[in-house]
């Protein structure tokens, strides 16, 4: 039932909400999150570009067993996980993750969820390219870590 | 013979995507195999406490048991989403 | 720096979240929720319309100071609530929220704080149409005083 | 003077969306005129724990005092969302 995607394509956040619930009238609630492209500084800005290298024989499975983990947890009417692989500019967008469910609260937190986990469980690494013309792998954030975590307590 | 994979900053510190490992006999972990490859590769495998390993595109520990056909990854935490 | 709408038109997801990014390369994580008209019954409709009552003069004052706590608790990069009132069928679209910032966690958290206080603060009130001919006047739900008060513990 | 607002099953039950009201003397809380105006809609205030109130546009208590030109509006806990 999950619309999982891994492209260098951008999305449609329009049409992929439309898509995902056409015709259906038993949807409440549908959560959204999309991560973008992000300047480092404000006002200098320090990233030029943002590129996205991933594990391609992993990473469809990352992302259904992930899906499978929400739908499990969560009486999701609709999923779509679509993330972006290759060059981005700043404000361009990177992931994309969609739950609809029959009330909010599931809607919600399926969504924080999957993004959660996608972050920490998905094999996905992200490169800057400075105005210094250095490049850096990005590190890991324990925040990031701390977020998938709590999903685990409860 | 298994492959290895690297991604991200170990590609490019072992100035490879991936490599042919031919299993010695006995019991071959994947911290035996991190002891041998870092002897090979210096510098991707100096800083061990960052690297993630995958066989056969799962998540695995150091002590996962390495077979003949594996698919093996290197690579630092992940950043995606 | 919140749009707020309150309006019979229906809105555009798509066109709300270009809106909203357009031009910016501070964004990181963009949350949104959309809620949807909702059968009650899957299989056996019995809901064949929503209409929304509000209280004009309160509305938008309730919406403003709903966005202003959130604002005020999370460093949002961009706000849009749009609330549809009148009448509505099946699968037609409620209410939007989106909530963007620098990161993710913000994001998804004020766009449920903001949907939470929304339903339990905001003067709107739902009659539904059933399929029996009769109309009723849908009852607030403990959970979602509850939903909106974990808001305060915090 | 005030004027008076119902809303949702309130509006239905009265069978007003507004009446105004003339504040007697002395101090007159949200209370006192729910008093009043269940004698006269004496369906719609049956229920009185299931009304809210708002005064000019804020949600209101029982003990808040009433002032003339105040618009106070009665209606069932709100649905929205």
């Amino acid at each position: 039932m999950a619309r999982i995607v891994v492209s260098e394509a951008d999305f449609d956040v329009g049409a992929e909400i439309a898509a995902l619930t056409a015709g259906r009238t038993d949807i409440g609630g549908i959560g959204c999150f999309i991560g973008t492209v992000r300047d480092n500084a404000p006002g200098t800005p320090d990233v030029t570009a943002l590129t996205l290298e991933h594990y391609p024989a992993m990473t469809e499975r990352a992302l259904a067993s992930i899906v499978a983990l929400a739908e499990n947890r969560w009486p999701l009417l609709g999923c779509t996980v679509i993330h972006r692989v290759g060059r981005m500019l700043p404000g361009e967008n990177i992931v994309l993750v969609i739950a609809a469910s029959a009330h909010r609260q599931a809607a919600l937190d399926a969504t924080a969820f999957l993004i959660d986990w996608l972050k920490t469980k998905a094999p996905f690494w992200k490169r800057e390219d400075l105005a210094s013309g250095e490049q850096v792998w990005v590190e890991a954030r324990e925040t990031d870590d701390a977020a998938a975590e709590r999903w685990q307590e409860r | 013979m298994i492959t290895i994979l690297y991604f991200a900053w170990l590609r490019e510190r072992t100035g490879l995507s991936e490599e042919k490992f031919l299993l010695a006999a006995g019991t071959v972990t994947v911290a035996d195999l991190v002891d041998i490859l870092a002897v090979r590769h210096v510098s991707a495998f100096q800083a061990r406490r960052a690297i993630r390993c995958a066989v056969n595109q799962e998540f695995a520990d150091p002590s996962t048991v390495l077979n003949a056909g594996d698919e093996v990854a290197f690579f630092p935490p992940v950043t995606g989403g």
